[in-house]
Formats: C-alpha cells, sequence, structure tokens
C-alpha cells in the first residue's frame, strides 16, 4: 500500500518486528514526516503457526492444547470457549459445578490479561514500576489457577463435558483473599495511574474511535466498550452459568462515542473490578458434584452440519465457526480472533500522530500477536 | 485560558504527581515478593504438571502398551513398546519414551489411560544442552526412583 | 430466533437472497441462514450496515469439490448473527466488500491468502499471514504439508 | 625517562606555580571519583528500583550487591565495539569521549568543603552550565553519525529538549545569583550562611529541579532514549564500552546537577553541626535518591508536552520569579 518512491521529506520507519513495544512479532511500516505518521501499515503473520490448518488435521480431541496457544494470555478463556462450543455442537452439558469451576477460572484469567495489559501498557508509556505492580498481582492469579489447573500459562484444563480436576479446597480461601488484596491495590493504581496528569495527558484525546469507526471495522470487547457501546457476550448471547451472576458491562457514558486511549484504559480497569465481583459471587453460589458430564463419547465427533459459537474473550469477540462432517476430524475451523479486528482499525487511527502516540495507541487496543496471525 | 485554570492545572497536576510518589514509597518499605529462586523454592501445587511419569506399582508398573495414550497425544511425543513373556502372558511395556521438547502438557495421555499407569511427574528443572536430551527415558527413571 | 427483528423480512425479500432459512437447531449458533448469489453480496452488506449490523468475519470452506463463502454478521446490543453463504470459484473473483465495510480488508485478504479467493474491487489484495512469496494456500483441501519438519525420531505419526 | 617526567613537571611547577600540582592532583582524585560515584549511583538506582517494585535488586556480587556494578562494567569493557558500516565512524567514535569529557570541568570548581575544593572562579557557575551545554553537542553527534532513525530521532529530540531546558534552569539558577551578589560557588554557599536559599526561594529550586532532570535526560524527560518508543534512542547503535562512556556520563551529569543544586539552594558543605564535605555529599546523595524515586514513579512524558511544559510553565514562572527577587531585592537593599 505505502508506495516505495518518496518525493518529499517523509521517510520510512520500521517498527518491528522487533521493537521493545510491538509486544510480540508485528511489524509497522511507518511513513514520517518528522516525528509525525503520515501513512502506517500492520504486517502481520509473524507468528502464524496455521492453527486452522492444525485444526483440519487432527481430531476435535487432540486439538484441545491448541486453543490457548493462539492467546496465550487468556489461555484458559480460549480453552473454555472450545469446550463451549464442542459441547453446544454435539448437545453435551457439563455438570453445574464443572461450569462454575470453568467461570471462575476463566474471569480470573480475563483479571490476568488485563493485569498484563495494564502493567504493559505503562511500560509502552515509560512507567516501568506499575508493571511490576501489575505482575506481583497476576503471580497471584497464576498461582490459584497452578493450584487448580498445575499449570500457569497454557491450561488445557477444560474438558470436553467437563473440566480436568476438582478444585482443591484451599483454593476459595486463596481466591478470596486475593480478590481482597486486588480491591485495594486498584485503588493504588488509580492513585498512581489513572490520576497521574502525565499520564493523562498522554492518553486523553489520543487514537479516538468514533461508534461508525467501530462498526465499520468490527471492533470488539474493551475497545467497543470504549466507544460507549455496552456490547458484552456474557450479557448479549449469555452462555454457561453467566445468567445467574450479577455484573455490569462496563463502558464510558460518552456521546460523542469518543474511545480514546483513555477510556479503553478506564474500562479495562472497570472490568477488573466487575470481574473480581463475578469470582467472588460465583464462589459463593458454586454447587456440588461431578466435575465431568456422565457418558459423553471421548471423541467428540458434532453431527454434520456448521455450528457457531461466539464468546466473550479478554479482548473481545472470539468466534469459532466449524464445519463437521460427522467424524472425528473437522472439515473446517475457522477462528475469528478479536485482536485482528482491533489491530485493522490502526491504519485509520495513526496517520496525524506523532511516534509517541503510536506506542499509547498501539498499546491501548490490548493485542495479542499470536492470536492475530494464528 | 485564564490564570485562575492556568494555576489550577499546575496544582492539581503536581498534587498527582506528589500522591504518585506517595505510593511508590510506601511500596518501597513493603516486604519484597519475589523469591531468591535457587536459594528458595516456592512449593509446587499439588496439581502441578510435569512431564508425564509411570506410577510405581508393586516394583514395576501398570502399562500394558496398549497405544491408547500414543493414539491420543496431540503431538505425538509418546512412544511405548510392549512384548509378553510367553503366549499366555498379559503385555507388559518394556520401553516408554518421551520427547519432553515437543510435549505440551495437555495431560490427555494421563486421562485415557485404562489402566491408570501415568501420572505427572514434579520436574520443573529441566534445562536441557540439546533437543535430544530433552528425550526421557520413563522405565529408567521408575527403576531409578527418581524424583517425585 | 429473534422473531421481531425487522431486518430479517427486508432479508427475506431481497433479491440477491435464493434462500432463506431460520435456525435449524437451537445447536448451531445461526439466527438466520441465507443461500445468495455472490453478485449480490455488497447489496446486502450495505442492507446490514444501514441496519447497525457489522461484519464478524469472512470465511471459505473448502468441501473437496466445490469452494464456498461464508459471510457472518451480528449486531451490537442484541442476539443477532446472520450467515450468508455463496458457491465461490478459484477462476471467477466475487465482489469485494471494502467499499461498505471496512472490516472486509483484512478478512478478504486472510481468505484470498488461505484459500486462493480473489475478489474483484479489493484495493490491496495480498497475502495477509503467510509470507509474500508463499506459493500455496494452505487451507485448501489439495494442499499437503511439504515435508519440513525434519527427521526427528518420531516421524510420521502426527496424521 | 624519568628524568624527562620529572623535568617536565618541575618546568610546569616553575610555570603555574603550586596551582599545576592542586589542578592536576584535583582532577585525578576528580576522575577516581567519578567512577566510584558512577558505579555507585547504578548500585543505588537499582536498589531504589528493586525496592519501589517489591524486588530486592542486586545483591549476588559483594555486600547487598555493591560490587554488581563493578562485574557489569567489566562486562562492558571486554565487549566487542561494532560500529555500523553506514555510520560515519570519526564522529562515531568521537561522540562518547566527547560526551564524557566536559562532565569533568564541573569538578573544578564544586566545593565539596570550604577548603576542599580544586579551584573557586568567580565565573564557576557560568563554567558549569556551559560545559553541561557541550553535553547535546555530542549526543547529537552520536545519534547523526550512527545512521539510524532511531538514534537521529532520539538524537534531534534531545537538542530541541535542552535548548528549552536550559532556559529555566539558568532563570532559577540566575535568581540565587543576585541574591548572592556572585557568581562563584564558593561565594553563593557562603552567603547561605544562616538560611538555605531552598526557603527563600522555593519556586526557582523547585524549578531548577524539574530542569535538571530533564537536563540529565532522566525520566519522566527521558524522551531522547525512550525506550518503549525509540528502542533506546541516541545510543540504539552503541556497544561495549562506548556505551559505558554514556552511561558514566548520564550518571556523572546527575550527580553535577545535583551538586550544583546542593549549592545553590541547599547550603552546600553547610548543616546543623559540624559543617564539612560529608554534608555536602549527603545532600547530593539525598537529591539524587529523590531524582531516581521520580524515574520510577511516573510515565514517560510525549514530545511536545515536554515542550510545552517548559514553555508553558517553567520558563514564564522561572521569568516572574526572577523579576519579583530582583524587585524585592531592589526595595529592600
Amino acid at each position: 500500500m505505502l508506495r516505495k518512491t518518496l518525493t518529499d521529506d517523509t521517510f520510512y520507519l520500521n517498527m518491528g518486528p522487533q521493537h521493545p513495544s510491538t509486544h510480540g512479532v508485528l511489524r509497522l511500516l511507518l511513513r514520517l514526516d518528522g516525528e509525525r505518521i503520515v501513512e502506517c501499515e500492520p504486517v502481520l503473520g509473524y507468528s502464524h503457526r496455521g492453527h486452522e490448518h492444525m485444526a483440519q488435521t487432527k481430531s476435535y480431541l487432540r486439538f484441545m492444547p491448541n486453543p490457548s496457544r493462539m492467546d496465550y494470555l487468556a489461555g484458559l478463556m480460549y480453552n473454555h470457549a472450545y469446550c463451549l462450543a464442542l459441547e453446544r455442537a454435539c448437545g453435551v452439558e457439563a455438570p453445574r459445578r464443572a461450569q462454575y469451576i470453568r467461570l471462575i477460572c476463566a474471569e480470573l484469567n480475563r483479571i490476568a490479561s488485563h493485569l498484563l495489559w495494564f502493567g504493559a501498557y505503562l511500560l509502552d508509556l515509560g512507567g516501568f514500576t506499575p508493571f511490576l505492580y501489575a505482575f506481583d498481582d497476576r503471580e497471584d492469579i497464576l498461582a490459584i489457577l497452578g493450584e487448580v489447573t498445575g499449570s500457569r500459562l497454557t491450561y488445557s484444563y477444560c474438558r470436553f463435558g467437563g473440566v480436568a480436576r476438582d478444585l482443591t479446597p484451599a483454593f476459595p480461601q486463596m481466591t478470596r483473599a486475593f480478590i481482597a488484596k486486588l480491591r485495594a491495590r486498584l485503588a493504588d493504581y488509580d492513585t498512581l495511574v489513572s490520576k497521574n496528569i502525565i499520564f493523562i495527558n498522554r492518553t486523553k484525546g489520543i487514537g479516538p474511535i468514533s461508534r461508525e469507526q467501530a462498526r465499520d471495522y468490527a471492533l470488539s470487547g474493551p475497545n467497543l466498550r470504549a466507544c460507549g457501546i455496552g456490547h458484552d457476550l456474557r450479557r448479549v448471547e449469555p452462555c454457561s452459568v453467566y445468567p445467574d451472576l450479577d455484573f455490569q458491562t462496563v463502558t464510558t457514558n460518552q456521546d460523542a462515542g469518543i474511545g480514546d486511549c483513555y477510556d479503553r484504559y478506564l474500562v479495562r480497569m472497570g472490568e477488573m473490578a466487575q470481574s473480581l465481583d463475578i469470582v467472588e459471587q460465583a464462589l459463593e453460589l458454586i454447587p456440588e458434584g461431578p466435575i465431568r458430564a456422565k457418558g459423553v463419547p471421548q471423541e467428540p465427533a458434532p453431527p454434520p452440519g456448521d455450528y457457531q459459537f461466539s464468546y466473550e474473550s479478554a479482548r473481545g469477540l472470539l468466534s469459532i465457526y466449524l464445519v463437521s462432517d460427522g467424524s472425528r476430524v473437522p472439515v473446517r475451523m475457522k477462528w475469528r480472533t478479536p485482536s485482528f479486528s482491533n489491530l485493522s482499525i490502526l491504519p485509520l487511527l495513526l496517520p496525524g500522530t506523532l511516534v509517541a502516540d503510536t506506542v499509547a495507541i498501539l498499546g491501548s487496543l490490548d493485542l495479542v500477536i499470536p492470536e492475530i496471525d494464528r | 485560558m485564564g490564570v485562575g485554570q492556568y494555576l489550577n492545572d499546575l496544582v492539581t497536576g503536581a498534587w498527582s504527581l506528589a500522591s504518585g510518589m506517595g505510593v511508590t514509597v510506601r511500596y518501597m518499605f513493603k516486604p519484597v515478593s519475589t523469591v531468591q529462586y535457587p536459594r528458595e523454592r516456592l512449593p509446587l501445587p499439588e496439581a502441578y504438571r510435569g512431564h508425564i511419569e509411570l506410577i510405581p506399582h508393586e516394583g514395576g508398573h501398570r502399562c500394558v502398551a496398549c497405544g491408547e495414550c500414543f493414539r491420543t497425544c496431540p503431538s505425538a511425543v509418546i512412544k511405548v513398546q510392549g512384548f509378553k513373556r510367553q503366549a499366555s502372558d498379559h503385555t507388559r511395556a518394556r520401553y516408554f519414551f518421551i520427547d519432553y521438547s515437543r510435549c505440551s502438557l495437555c495431560g490427555l495421555c494421563v486421562e485415557v489411560c485404562p489402566e491408570k499407569a501415568l501420572r505427572f511427574s514434579r520436574e520443573y528443572e529441566q534445562a536441557e544442552v540439546s533437543r535430544y536430551g530433552a528425550v526421557v527415558d520413563l522405565m529408567a527413571r521408575l527403576h531409578e526412583g527418581g524424583p517425585s | 430466533m429473534n422473531q421481531a427483528e425487522p431486518l430479517y423480512e427486508l432479508l427475506r425479500s431481497s433479491p440477491a437472497v435464493l434462500e432463506a432459512q431460520g435456525s435449524q437447531s437451537a445447536r448451531d449458533g445461526f439466527d438466520l441462514r441465507l443461500a445468495i448469489r455472490a453478485k449480490g453480496m455488497p447489496e446486502l452488506a450495505r442492507l446490514f450496515k444501514e441496519h447497525g449490523c457489522f461484519l464478524e468475519f469472512i470465511t471459505a470452506v473448502d468441501h473437496g469439490e466445490s469452494l464456498e463463502l461464508i459471510y457472518v454478521f451480528s449486531a451490537w446490543l442484541r442476539p443477532f448473527r446472520v450467515m450468508a453463504r455463496c458457491p465461490a470459484s478459484l477462476m471467477e473473483p466475487s465482489p469485494s466488500l471494502v467499499e461498505v465495510l471496512a472490516a472486509a480488508d483484512w478478512q478478504e485478504r486472510e481468505v484470498f491468502d488461505m484459500f486462493g479467493l480473489e475478489f474483484a474491487g479489493h484495493p490491496d489484495l495480498k497475502r495477509i499471514l503467510l509470507p509474500e512469496d508463499a506459493d500455496f494456500h494452505p487451507l485448501r483441501k489439495d494442499f499437503k504439508p511439504g515435508a519440513r519438519h525434519g527427521g526427528d525420531w518420531f516421524e510420521g505419526e502426527t496424521a | 625517562m624519568l628524568n624527562i617526567f620529572s623535568e617536565a613537571w618541575q618546568a610546569l611547577l616553575n610555570f603555574f606555580g603550586p596551582l599545576a600540582l592542586v589542578l592536576v592532583v584535583g582532577l585525578v582524585v576528580a576522575l577516581t571519583y567519578v567512577q566510584i560515584n558512577a558505579l555507585f549511583l547504578v548500585w543505588l538506582e537499582r536498589k531504589v528500583a528493586g525496592h519501589i517494585q517489591l524486588r530486592i535488586g542486586p545483591k549476588e556480587v559483594g555486600p547487598f550487591g555493591v560490587l554488581q556494578t563493578i562485574v557489569d562494567g567489566v562486562k562492558l569493557l571486554s565487549k566487542e565495539l561494532i560500529t555500523p558500516r553506514p555510520a560515519s565512524w570519526l564522529l562515531f567514535v568521537l561522540s562518547p569521549i566527547l560526551v564524557f569529557m566536559p562532565v569533568l570541568v564541573p569538578f573544578v570548581v564544586l566545593p565539596f568543603g570550604e577548603n576542599l575544593q580544586i579551584r573557586d572562579l568567580n565565573v564557576g557557575l557560568m563554567l558549569i552550565f556551559a560545559f553541561a551545554g557541550l553535553n547535546v553537542l555530542a549526543i547529537l553527534m552520536g545519534g547523526w553519525a550512527s545512521n539510524n532513525k532511531y538514534a537521529l530521532l532520539g538524537a534531534v529530540r534531545s537538542v530541541a529538549q535542552n535548548v528549552a531546558y536550559e532556559i529555566p534552569l539558568l532563570l532559577s539558577a540566575m535568581s540565587v545569583v543576585i541574591m548572592a551578589n556572585s557568581l562563584s560557588l564558593r561565594a553563593i554557599v557562603e552567603a547561605q550562611q544562616g538560611l538555605w536559599f531552598v526557603f527563600v526561594q522555593p519556586v526557582a529550586a523547585v524549578l531548577y529541579l524539574v530542569g535538571a532532570t530533564a537536563e540529565t535526560n532522566r525520566a519522566p524527560f527521558d524522551i531522547p532514549e525512550a525506550e518503549s518508543e525509540l528502542v533506546a534512542g541516541f545510543h540504539t547503535e552503541y556497544s561495549g564500552m562506548r556505551f559505558g562512556l554514556f552511561f558514566l556520563a548520564e550518571y556523572t551529569n546527575m550527580f553535577i546537577v545535583a551538586s550544583v543544586a546542593t549549592t545553590l539552594f541547599f547550603g552546600g558543605w553547610r548543616g546543623p553541626i559540624a559543617d564539612g564535605p560529608w554534608w555536602f555529599l549527603a545532600k547530593v546523595y539525598l537529591l539524587i535518591f529523590g531524582v531516581i524515586w521520580v524515574r520510577w514513579t511516573f510515565p514517560r512524558l510525549r514530545f511536545d508536552q515536554l515542550m510545552n511544559l517548559a514553555w508553558k510553565y517553567l520558563i514564564p514562572i522561572a521569568l516572574v520569579n526572577l523579576l519579583a527577587t530582583a524587585l524585592i531585592l531592589k526595595l529592600v537593599r
């Protein structure tokens, strides 16, 4: 798209694939006029591993570890979404207890993902310390998830028709302690970051997205909610046991719909607080019972047809579309990942901003590159 | 911009910076949250998933080399071979290898095992100098009574 | 299926739509399935856009002997998901939706990348996930991954 | 061989008198001190950053890790000096040397104690500011010569930043100068006999500290090397001890601006009990601690906001402050 012949004083800057702020291997080809950006073209695919192709060559069961590898920051949510998609396609329902366990773990994972985003975003803006505070909190979540699932990043914990293992007795108490701790921490983050004049100047009014643009580019997740649209699949198309829980969809109340970086920041911080509420409620509501559905085939094989399942992941609308011919291997499995669409708006946002804003905008979209590249 | 606005911006800005510094200095006197790794270690959670290993059972193991685990394994990292001592015997596994470098620790093998012969080990310091070093001989581990 | 949706009637009566079908079962996730002519897709997309829908994704399915394009539209704040399918051919490009919906840009590039299906009117149809010099389209059924993953001692058991 | 040296030394002594002795010995001490100080500051920075971030920082080499920086220095010394092929090598090589040279000169006039000053010049303050201004030239040279876009952007930013921040720095120093009626650093300290100037000139002190942080390219004003935007800014292409020299110069500069602040506003070597260089050093390191604390608290300003801060807030306030000082002094005296 960018023409290679330059007749004016602009020059190209290759931001990435190895750059501290592209968080993974994303390459931005920028055309700069001084420090001002004239044009931007994202170049993707540096971590394309062919997950969709892998899905077509493996049985549904053997694809189980893969989804967490797409979005490694919210691995459990992808894992959860994949199991839910399969269960709905096969007409299987997991026991209530398993559903609650999954939901708690997925929401904890959402907090972990947002925390990491928070830290990394401040790192992009040059503040090093909040990053380590966020990691301290995230460490607690990983310890809790490690206690339940046995691993810390790519969980493979949800199973077709249930979960791999039951909660340990230590789990509720660890989680409650963490909830109290993070609530106190969120207040500190508010003082240290949200109210900080430098931070506000760096993010307010930067990278605004109007509702029309958001619709045009199919934005989703916190990025969309920052435009003032309370679209949350946990509410709109509730899956699992989300209907039982009471929580708010965090949006910014703006009529003009300026979803700038600061709004996106506030939405994610608000979502963390909401997720804490969800986890707290779910801990109260969790029933006793089995954790695996009985009489479920070991190898799932949905009846012939095509199925679609959407899920609100940490970054937005995750869709799984699968075509089955009745065998154990899918004909086609499409993963619509939220970051892919969220990144596509970047060439629209960048022109006219400064190099420093590039980092602020790119960070505020909360991209996970392996999820874009799949 | 009026003078009042100007001064107001100045004061709120300065106050936000000062309160931010208040937070960091408070954290400075909090106990550190890091663990000095080679000297201190955290307890492993009970559910910890290292690579798989055979469960010791009456001086041996329960594996009958049915092959369910390597058929299920998404990355095909398991190699198991069994033999019979005589025609009337049950098959027993004699060789059991995993290529840990490609294992994704999903745990499907442990779940599908009909004899419940597998479990997760508690190994986590597995740096190797070559990728062949990551091939684990589970039988040898079992006989050495490797760390559990 | 959400019966109160006024858009459904419009879609049913649209000339671009060959066949409209409500949800087959509670399992499939689509409220409405449309079989359409590829030529009519931009017009339909405009209709969706006017009614506040966004393009969730575009993808293709290779059924072995035929290729099929899938468009999925969704809307904000209400459960709504419409899928439109049309046959596609490697010989004949389908019309591009970029003019109507910017989200189609990268989605179409991905379909081109993975299946080799072309879109007429796309401003910059090139590879997106695979390297620019790749000469294959990996999600087509006739694609066989080359024997590139080395002589590991386990080779041949990954199928 | 030795003869020649001793003869030359004799000739020097004859020519300059005992001044040469003081200068040479002083500079040698200063040069040694610069190294030790930088090592200590790097360690302090890491330790403070560590504790602020709920870590403990270096701890392996030496007690509390104090020797860690020496080990790192040795590592830097042993690394290959890479010169990019398209770089303009003469300027590229010259830049780290040039950045380090001027930081030595201010040590000549810094009054560590009542009798612990290499040379008391009556334009001492001017000398320091003049040589501090050279710093940016070296940075520009290095950034331009690297032939790297990130480095160039960093260098250009650095020039703009330095030009903007010298003004409030000088203006706030001037308000002290007109109070002490001298540019000699010793005279300024003497003038703070009863009351430190920080209590008389709090606005100037704050302005000076903000400007000084920006002058030394420290966060939140570290935009010339903003690692999340420009990778490493002007020293992106530097490796080994060339990078080490930039590093050394940065920490020494920090020491110098803190010393000047101590002299101007915090009463130099004077203290409640027992005046002496220990007071001077204690105040300097306390100020440096403050600078480190600020660095590990705030995000970085954007380039145009940095300029805004200087031109919209710092310079007008400094001017008003200077004017008010002059006016009051005129009325009082």
